[in-house]
């Protein structure tokens, strides 16, 4: 598929361009900041990964060549707002406070969630492809009837635009002018299979069909899914609607740890996005820009390299479930079969009969 | 007590539930103006506005994600379906996200949700608008489901299913929408997970739900001529069942029949069965028999009598279990 | 919704327009038979509905309003290419060719269809809203592997266009390049419920977010319907894709015979479509161009009258179906608890056991 | 007789059936160039094409919807599921059109179509990976249900569900895709539709299915060693269940013990039980039992070995048939 102009704020080299119609309001020491967002997620993952290599992961989702996509549209979010993830939304996870642990509880089995998402204002991951995309914009018509000022954003992948939840999503946040944003990560896989397996077109055209804007941003550009993701949010917190986000990106790492991508796409591929690295290319910006020392990238590498260690001693240290724990929160109220299932199970696990 | 129609009786136990819960709302296809295809909703829109009474795009995957979002805000949603056949489309929102939020989310979020489905044959309706899919949902951790047989049960019911905190699958046995019946609308009786014995006997126990709850005290009647005392039960909670009620009978008549509209095979008339079986093992005189739906598509509508159960059906089947034993 | 320009070739009045893109191939005899067309089913359907109130049916869908529609789509089909309708596409049976009759099989309660399927090349109704869509897609995807020319064409309605199904549809089309005409009949309402309910814009646009051609039709217009499908039929059939074609009409009368329309709408909004009606609109044409003889509309007339005397013979003494047919297809090879089910049947309703 | 994995004698069964219809197609997500997630269709697509083994856009409904579509043209499409857990999307296509679509069109249409399914826990997954739905798809008339248990099944059965002219839901036992075993390439054996009696025994007769096939004849091993001799049959056939099989083995032992990961409520093993009952009731010296997941959502992975359907739980449940009527 050729490749559309997308709004870009800092080219792959980290030079600053400017845009008609987003400028950049954050000074050098807020982007510092997004800087620092992206390469502790980067090094969280890789501890996740290597995690998993160990065989303490069951799975592991890598984030890697997203952290832009993810840090921009993360920090743009105010804390009042609410956020619907899929599985492989870390850097949301990092924006909305969540401890590293909590994301691993998922893939290391033993939990289906990991956080309390009242307290984060974060689901827990949604892993049925599309789903979580009309529970968003059903959260989103929630606010409207609270009268709050809130939002909602949902994330889900160019793979995930062919469901027809996500149509039927895009259908409801438009005829109720849901405060919502439905942000894609278009980047450029949905395991095995290229985006033009999913469409023909540049896929947030796709909101054309239902009214309301769509808008791809680059990805890999920090500042610019920063700006194009605020202004989607405030239009939305306004009173103004969806925004569908296209965040043209890349997957740089397998779709999971189970994934073997060398079967399905070409090193060229790879290479070339390597050199669109979205870590790299704020740093270089900061550098170059804001003469930023060498120091305050070796700071963060440092401060990751500790989060990382920590996050390995609480993933080595954390329990199994109780097995009668399953029993617990099945249902709100008690229930008969809950309650035999648990007295059954205990004679073969020990624990309260 | 007030006499009134079952469709009456669950429009008047909406309105209650929309008075007591300002979070309660209801997102359906056609239930605003037109007060959905059966007039369940009739007025409410008008009462309660817009906003809480949700004319749905044309989308039951859609109306049932967004009611699991509006719960997760603290809403109480209560989803029509219009038809029974038309809630397979909403299937995987209901199995994926509304069964399992509460467990996944460690009761973060509760999925206090109605999913109101008018369902069963025996309104000579075409294709999909006959269908028992209840089995489907009885077989789902993390869903409840139950089905009123009469205005009074309807009137409670539907009340207690938008006030539990659990998801209720609320299975309305549309081809009773305009029996009367008395409502006492100051005691509701039997809690909503009770089964009812509506009529005492001694020789075989006769379970079943829904649409099939008048057909069985029918057969009850006739069989009384015959000499033969049945005593019927209404489970009203299909999933989970109230066993105890249910084993207690047959430990009494030593005989069991269910009947259910649905197919057999992996149904809630198979299962009331195995566990009956399972508990009250050396009450029994006579194997339980299920009168069903057969292994087949739903019949056309000029023949869904003969061969649906019907009164000639459950005789025999009564009469088999007698025979057994003898 | 603010009505946006639709192709057209003869306006409410019966005057010829030309368009910039599409001209009319047909001459006065085709187009009188056009009208013969949509008079009869007209006819039909109404004798349906009359059938309907004496209890002679469970249920009729009326199409009247949407004649023009059905009609110019149906006409344009070669009779190679295949349809998968909706309940109500009573004017697309009739130019498949076949017998009124059958039509009302299901709506009588004797069928779950109603004729063969295979010989007209036409599916049993899909009731099951968007259901068809992705069938007819499935269809078309299996004339491409047969190498051959055909095309095929999928109906559904304003309301539908909010189903997964049929986004997802559109998906699969656009993707695989499938031969298929996307017929959407925009009547207003989904039983109840406007168009706005299933969308802030009109609803061709849905083609773009795909990346094919979607066009609007005045669906009143029997000239202008039947000159745009077949051109979208010709492309699908070299293989240029879908295109997706919203016929804006009306629908007359009830949404069925069950339904009552004055709940939710105003007579004014009838009112205003009558003065758009598309039987007239064609017949004033024929008249006022075409100077054709009021004998040729009264031998219409009566030719419909008599086809509809037929039907009513043909139902009243419909027969009801075997009750031991319900076994004789639920399956195609062998199946005990089929074979069960038949003998208990056969002890009550008679039959070999 | 070759020694394989049961994922190579599916990939090997698909081969011949492909080899053996042209019209037979395979459609499902990552099933081209990656082979599935599981590497079931490895090597297909560079030797049967793109048009016959079709990526699929991430949708279930549509790749099943489509399937349809095929079917009525002609074609006899193998649908690939990626995993239990997402073939709730594709629900709705499955009950209203796989399943009704031959018996609607009085047999002019067959849906000559194999819906693929991995299924079933103990592969350390996360959420939805690890679902057992097959009992929603035995429920529905119109579908039969299959489940192999080891290579030499998986071959000849997926050779026999490609070749039936009725929908076949296709369960494959996702933790024993990596298990050898024996495939006689040859012969058959038994038909689709017969139950296996995989070990003969005198005291209880043990019914499963797909995955704890494996595990019931371990069971069966180990409560050898306690003196008592276990029947061990394979259903194969979900739905229908090959009762004959069942009965007269239940006949000859006396006892039932049913196992399947699946929650009981309206799930095969309440219905094979319910049924057995029903057929060898005078014949049962105890009143027969399930083992199966408890009723609540799929547990987190690294506890599933514990609480689903083990070794322990259904030794129990042996014990528990046997000290009845002691
Ligand atoms: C309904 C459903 N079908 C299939 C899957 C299996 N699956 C998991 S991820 C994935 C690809 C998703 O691609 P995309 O939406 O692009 O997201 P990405 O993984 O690239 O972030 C698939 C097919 C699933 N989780 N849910
Ligand atoms: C999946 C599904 N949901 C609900 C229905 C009930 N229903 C029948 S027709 C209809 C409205 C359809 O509107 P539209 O698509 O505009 O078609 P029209 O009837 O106007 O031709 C509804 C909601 C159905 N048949 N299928
Ligand atoms: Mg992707
Ligand atoms: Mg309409």
């Amino acid at each position: 598929m050729k490749e559309v102009p997308a709004v870009q704020l800092l080219t792959p080299e980290g030079l600053r361009v400017e845009h008609d119609e987003y400028a950049c309001s954050l000074n050098a020491e807020e982007i510092f900041g997004l800087y620092r967002d992206m390469a502790i997620v980067r090094r969280i993952c890789h501890e996740a990964t290597s995690l998993q290599r160990q065989g303490q992961l069951a799975l592991w989702a890598p984030v890697q060549g997203q952290e832009a996509a993810q840090i921009g549209a993360g920090r743009a979010m105010a804390p009042k707002d609410f956020s619907f993830p899929s599985y492989r939304e870390h850097g949301i996870a990092w924006c909305r406070g969540i401890p590293p642990t909590d994301w691993l509880r998922l893939f290391r089995g033993v939990s289906m969630g990991g956080w309390d998402p009242v307290q984060y204002r974060h689901s827990v991951p949604t892993i049925v492809i599309g789903n979580q995309v009309l529970n968003a914009v059903g959260y989103a018509m929630g606010i409207q009837r609270d009268g709050a000022e809130e939002a909602v954003m949902t994330f889900f992948g160019d793979g995930a635009t062919s469901q027809g939840d996500v149509a039927e999503g895009f259908g409801f946040g438009a005829v109720f002018n849901a405060p919502i944003v439905f942000f894609m990560q278009n980047n450029q896989w949905a395991i095995s299979e290229p985006t033009s397996r999913q469409t023909l077109i540049p896929l947030y055209h796709r909101a054309e069909g239902y009214g309301f804007p769509g808008i791809r941003v680059d990805g890999n550009d920090v500042l610019a899914v920063y700006e194009v993701t605020k202004r989607a949010l405030d239009n939305a917190r306004a009173g103004a609607g969806p925004t569908l986000i296209e965040a043209f990106t890349y997957r740089m790492g397998a779709h999971t740890t189970s994934d073997d991508p060398t079967r399905y796409r070409v090193d060229a591929e790879v290479e070339l996005w390597k050199h669109r690295d979205p870590v790299e290319r704020v740093k270089s910006y900061l550098i170059r820009e804001h003469q930023m020392s060498p120091k305050k990238f070796e700071e963060v590498a440092a401060e990751a390299d500790q989060m990382a260690a920590e996050l390995r001693v609480n993933v080595l240290s954390m329990p199994d479930p109780e097995p009668l724990s399953i029993f617990d929160h099945a249902y709100a109220e008690p229930h008969p079969l809950v309650e035999e299932g648990r007295r059954d199970l205990a004679d073969f696990v020990g624990g309260a009969s | 007590m007030t006499s009134m129609t079952m469709a009456k009786a669950l429009n008047e136990g909406l309105r209650r539930s929309l008075d007591r819960f300002p979070k309660a709302l209801m997102i359906g296809e056609d239930i605003g103006k037109l007060g959905g295809v059966f007039r369940i909703t009739d007025g409410l829109q008008k009462d309660f506005g817009e906003d809480r009474i949700i004319d749905s795009p044309l989308a039951e995957s859609g109306l049932v994600g967004v009611g699991v979002g509006l719960a997760m805000r603290g809403f109480r949603p209560i989803c029509e379906i219009q038809f029974d056949g038309f809630v397979y489309p909403a299937f995987d929102q209901i199995v994926s996200q509304v069964a399992k939020q509460h467990a996944r989310t460690s009761g973060a979020y509760k999925m206090a949700m109605v999913i109101r489905i008018p369902f069963g044959g025996h309104i000579g309706a075409i294709e999909h608008h006959s269908e028992s899919p209840e089995s489907y949902f009885a077989h789902t951790a993390g869903l409840r489901v139950v089905s009123p047989s009469n205005p009074h049960d309807a009137y409670w019911m539907i009340q207690e299913a938008v006030a539990c905190d659990d998801p209720v699958i609320f299975c309305e046995p549309k081809c009773r929408y305009w029996d009367k019946g008395d409502v006492d609308e100051t005691n509701s009786g039997l809690s909503i997970w009770s089964a009812a014995v509506l009529r005492e006997g001694s020789d075989v126990t006769l379970v079943t739900y829904g649409p099939s709850v008048k057909t069985a005290l029918h057969v009850a009647e006739v069989a009384a001529t015959e000499g033969r005392s049945l005593e019927v039960i209404d489970l009203r909670s299909v999933a989970p069942v109230d066993f105890a009620t249910v084993v207690a009978s047959v430990e009494k008549t030593g005989r069991l029949v269910v009947v259910s509209e649905a197919p057999s095979t992996a149904s809630v008339a198979a299962s009331v069965v195995a566990t009956v079986t399972e508990r009250a093992f050396y009450s029994l005189r006579a194997p339980a028999l299920q009168v069903t739906g057969y292994h087949v598509p739903y019949p056309p509508s000029r023949i869904e009598s003969h061969v649906m159960p019907n009164t000639d059906r459950i005789l025999d089947a009564v009469d088999r279990v007698m025979e057994f034993e003898s």
